[in-house]
């Protein structure tokens, strides 16, 4: 794959994905330049650069959203190119166009993209334009009953209604039939009065336990824009991914050709570069469903690999060819799927206690491995998990010929994960991709916020004789090799039980 | 376990053992020193901690609420003397991109504040003690 | 997939494949029985399994080639099903015998199968008959000039001419014209009445430089046969293969097609169950190459993950099924070939010193990562390689998009792969796969012993100051730590260096 | 390494260093004690020794041939008192499934064949001695 003139890259980006940049990089023959803050100069992704630049204090706004000390860094390690990764710098406009001006090659879309999509009225306007479907919505000047109703009636039933100034559900009426709106107008005027201060109401179609299926598209500077089919990503808590896969069970034939050319429409509308993801709402499955566009994430996604397992491709690879000035290494008739991959997040958090994050050393960590397994990940044993990033530790990736083979791997891979030191949600995800909804491919963006906490009471299990055996044995081998660790035991150590627990 | 064998235990180095109740085996994990250590077998995890006399747990209690983590204060919903129900949003503190609202375990009257917004706080302090 | 009755499965095997299978039972939740020598107590397979049980000492006669001890195994374990791995038993048609016997699932061909392919002459006869490509060539009763050089226009030329009751390259005679025939059967017949004391002659078609391509089958008890394409394993080493791949470049979508159904025909022909390769010679390439049946291997073969990566199926999970009486879990149309696979196979031999085989202690031990790359090992850290197995370690395998990018990886990861204690062939493996021939995808079965010992040479380099630096910060800390190991050391640590190379 | 600054070494635990000469980093690997090291740097491997005054090497010599490894003796093709030529195969041994040929490193006459067919014979013991 050409990729030109780049031939030393600075990964602007700390943990899994920082990782997995440097090692597509060592398949190119590009030299790779980590960046780092106070909290990660031992970290995987710095050991394992070919060069290191310190950026600053832990904080992220002291070192890795500082666009300055980045693009200084590059400047200062001869970098030709910068990839940004996901989150921190990947989707400020002004970044990319700080790189554009300092000379380096940004792996990513063209600032000016970055501006278009990063705001969502612009967005959904341009989306409109291209004939790209939206939910159907309007705050309409005319604030009358008479005009509102009129609004509903053209956004469709069941329509939503909210305060324009709103938020967090108040004030939030559902409309099922014209003949409900009178009354939910005047109670969600109250309530937004009354909370806000600004009885403004804007109307739009309920999408029901919708799905988030979302297309992966990319696109290079010769014209050429192709779609890299979906991925289904609506086992989400409170907006955080935590599943995802492809294919998506719920999409025909029909419905993902339709999907992909809105999406290959909406790329086109902003004149995209690179990788970059559309994310749709789905309403119903099979031939009826309906999608509608929601925003556009110009970067290369956490659940990339999920694409890369199903189409055979390596994005990585992929953003750094079309970002050196090459054609995309594939063309649209060349893509297909082939079989299913499941992508499990591996998160520092205890779902026993409301998914709260977790900090702290990782004291033994090891990843699955075998035939269709890929971690990707940010940790190793003795890695401290930091309170200032994002507490996603590691990317299970599985690819079988079939969604059911792909589950069950999924499964016997995360029986082997072994994270200790601070809890995670591999407990979790176990019951998770047991559930019933999950075994039937049936979850919607709500279901986890709905079953989280009865699937994280169920994976409380009984602490097995092995474990305690093995914990009896540890505790005598710390004894007799530093016995004045073991002062403060008591007589019966299994005195307090911390939980067989997600 | 009456009637079962002892199981025999082998070490497996780096915190690994291999358990054999005689019948079938086991790969477990054990990672931790001194009063608290943490157990892996087959997907699960347990911590096993053998408890101090006076030793303080980072967790709110009836006189006061904590974090229980390191975080930063971003909103202090409550002031000294205001009056609190049970499960109202006190302080709202962020640690690792997530905002983490901290809630009255009780009905009650706040008696101090001891934080402000933008304080780095640890477990094991008060930042809302009540009267 | 189904697996039927398969509840408990002894694996009469070692190393990575013992292993691999393991894994693949953890999917399908088969509880799995290792079975090992004195020398494999501490082995990686019999730490993997559910139950392990001791077959004897360490030669392979008294353990692992013991059949009687392995059934004894799978008994007294409660197994109902064994999984004889590749070499050891798996081709022993007493041996599947004695399973089915003991009403055990022998995972692999009714022992009717091996022994018709197990005769290396009955094999030939029975493809001869189902219309199988075979090396034409033929042993006259009628031993005059004439009739032997009838028989050479028979079988074609170029033709070679030995003694039938030779071996080892003596009294072999190339004959490319018909006016050369006289001449040399009268030398072949010489050189045979000196050295084996008997004058019959044999002659066959001289394939010339020619590639060693095998097709995997695979058959179900249901009456379906099918095939998976091709494998190209001509980098070997005096018929020990060294890097297998696939697709191979060398076929035309018709020769493999015609080579495919050689394979269907050659497997119906013994009524063949499971998995099964047909090896064949192909000489020439594209759509005038020729191909001739060699033999059968009646059982899983070491470079099977190939297949799976570039076909997309798991072949242990589908000789389970199979042998638990399932169909097969795909048909011959919904099979096809995607990207490029490579599998390097990971010897313990010194290149260097004619590959002679190395046993010991590996005293550091760590596999390359990262996507597109699976390794089937069967050591670790501590293992001791024992001079009574196979001196393969592990297997790299490699999938990626395209040959050539296939072939950076594998070399992105040979050079991650560090394994000390023991030589390796890594360094050689990364010569073999930037040489020329092998960039050009032109190697024949010839070509390692032609070129193995310059690639060796070759792969001799200076020791960077980045290693030295390395090695005398180990002797400091060493010596602060363990100050008695380190008494022998003479003032100059470096006076002796043992070479950088492979 | 005139004009260039002495590399700097942190041990990463498990036998791994990053070595930085300043410019780029590697990541090395070292085991082994006492006076032979092996190191591995992007998939090259080498070993370092201190030679010891008296140590024998398990190799073959002007006066007589050896194993290189532990093997078992498959075929013994001379006897006392026989010529060989430079070259020759005098043993044939097995191990790992393969044959390993013993030649002659010279040419001679055997004085004595220090080993019998089927014989475990371990590298640093001649098995062929020459006159």
């Amino acid at each position: 794959m050409a990729t030109g003139g780049i031939r030393r890259l600075l990964i602007a980006n700390r943990g899994e994905i920082a990782v997995r940049i440097i090692r597509a990089c060592r398949e190119l023959a590009i030299e790779t330049v980590a960046v780092y803050s106070d909290a990660d100069a031992e970290a995987p992704h710095v050991r394992a650069a070919d060069r290191a630049v310190h950026l600053g204090a832990a904080p992220a706004r002291e070192s890795y959203l500082d666009a300055a000390k980045v693009i200084a860094a590059a400047l200062a390690s001869g970098a030709d190119a910068v990839h940004p990764g996901y989150g921190f710098l990947s989707e400020r406009a002004h970044f990319a166009g700080a790189c554009e001006d300092a000379g380096l090659v940004f792996v990513g879309p063209p600032s000016a993209s970055l501006e278009r999509m990063g705001s969502k009225i612009g967005a959904r306007r341009l989306m409109v334009e291209a004939g790209v479907p939206v939910v159907p919505g309007e705050a309409p000047a005319d604030q009358s009953d008479a005009s509102l109703a009129a609004a509903i009636g053209r956004v469709g039933f069941p329509a939503l209604i909210k305060p324009s100034a709103g938020g967090g559900g108040i004030g939030m009426k559902i409309v099922r039939t014209a003949g409900e709106a009178v009354d939910a107008l005047a109670a969600a005027r109250r309530e937004a009065k009354a909370s806000f201060g600004d009885s403004t109401l804007y109307v739009e179609r309920l999408i029901e336990r919708p799905r988030h299926v979302e297309i992966q598209v990319f696109a290079d500077s010769h014209g050429n824009v192709v779609h890299l089919f979906e991925r289904e990503c609506s086992a989400q808590r409170r907006h955080q991914k935590m599943v995802e896969e492809s294919p998506c069970p719920a999409l025909s034939a029909t419905v993902r050709q339709a999907m992909g050319q809105a999406a290959i429409a909406a790329a086109r509308a902003v004149d995209y570069r690179n990788a970059g993801t559309c994310e749709f709402l789905l309403e119903g499955e099979g031939e009826s469903a309906k999608f509608y566009f929601l925003e556009m994430n110009t970067r290369l996604q956490v659940e990339h690999p999920v694409t890369e397992c199903v189409v055979g491709v390596d994005l990585v690879h992929a953003q750094l060819a079309v970002a050196a000035g090459a054609p995309l290494p594939f063309t649209q008739e060349s893509l297909s799927q082939r079989g299913h991959a499941i992508e499990c997040r591996i998160y520092a958090e205890d779902p026993a206690q409301g998914f709260i994050p977790q900090a702290g050393p990782i004291l033994l960590y090891r990843e699955p491995q075998g035939p269709g397994i890929r971690v990707d990940s940010g940790v190793t044993t003795g890695s401290v998990v930091s309170v200032h990033y994002d507490p996603m530790l590691a990317k299970l990736i599985v690819w079988a010929a079939s969604r059911e083979a792909a589950r069950q791997k999924a499964l016997a891979a995360l029986r082997e994960f072994a994270v200790l030191g601070i809890r995670t949600n591999i407990p979790f995800m176990i019951q998770l991709l047991q559930h019933q909804q999950f075994v039937a491919a049936r979850i919607d963006t709500g279901f986890l916020d709905r079953e989280g906490p009865a699937i994280a009471a169920a994976s409380v299990q009984e602490l097995p004789a092995a474990a305690l055996a093995a914990v009896a044995e540890h505790r005598r081998l710390g004894a007799s090799s530093t016995p004045g660790t073991l002062g403060a035991l008591g007589p019966d150590p299994f005195v307090s039980l911390g939980g067989w627990r997600g | 376990m009456v009637g079962v064998a002892e199981p025999t235990v082998t070490s497996l180095g780096a915190g690994w053992y291999l358990v054999d109740d005689g019948e079938r085996r086991w790969r477990v994990a054990v990672a931790g020193e001194g009063d608290m250590q943490w157990v892996f077998l087959e997907g699960q995890v347990a911590t096993l901690e053998t408890p101090r006399p006076g030793r303080r747990r980072a967790q709110s209690t009836e006189a006061g609420v904590m974090s229980p983590m390191p975080a930063t204060v971003v909103a202090i919903h409550v002031a000294p003397g205001q009056s609190i129900a049970e499960g109202e949003t006190l302080v709202v503190l962020e640690a690792m991109k997530m905002e983490l609202p901290i809630r009255a375990p009780r009905a009650g009257v706040v008696k101090t504040v001891a934080c402000a917004k933008g304080d780095l706080v640890q477990p094991g302090v008060n930042l809302v003690e009540f009267e």
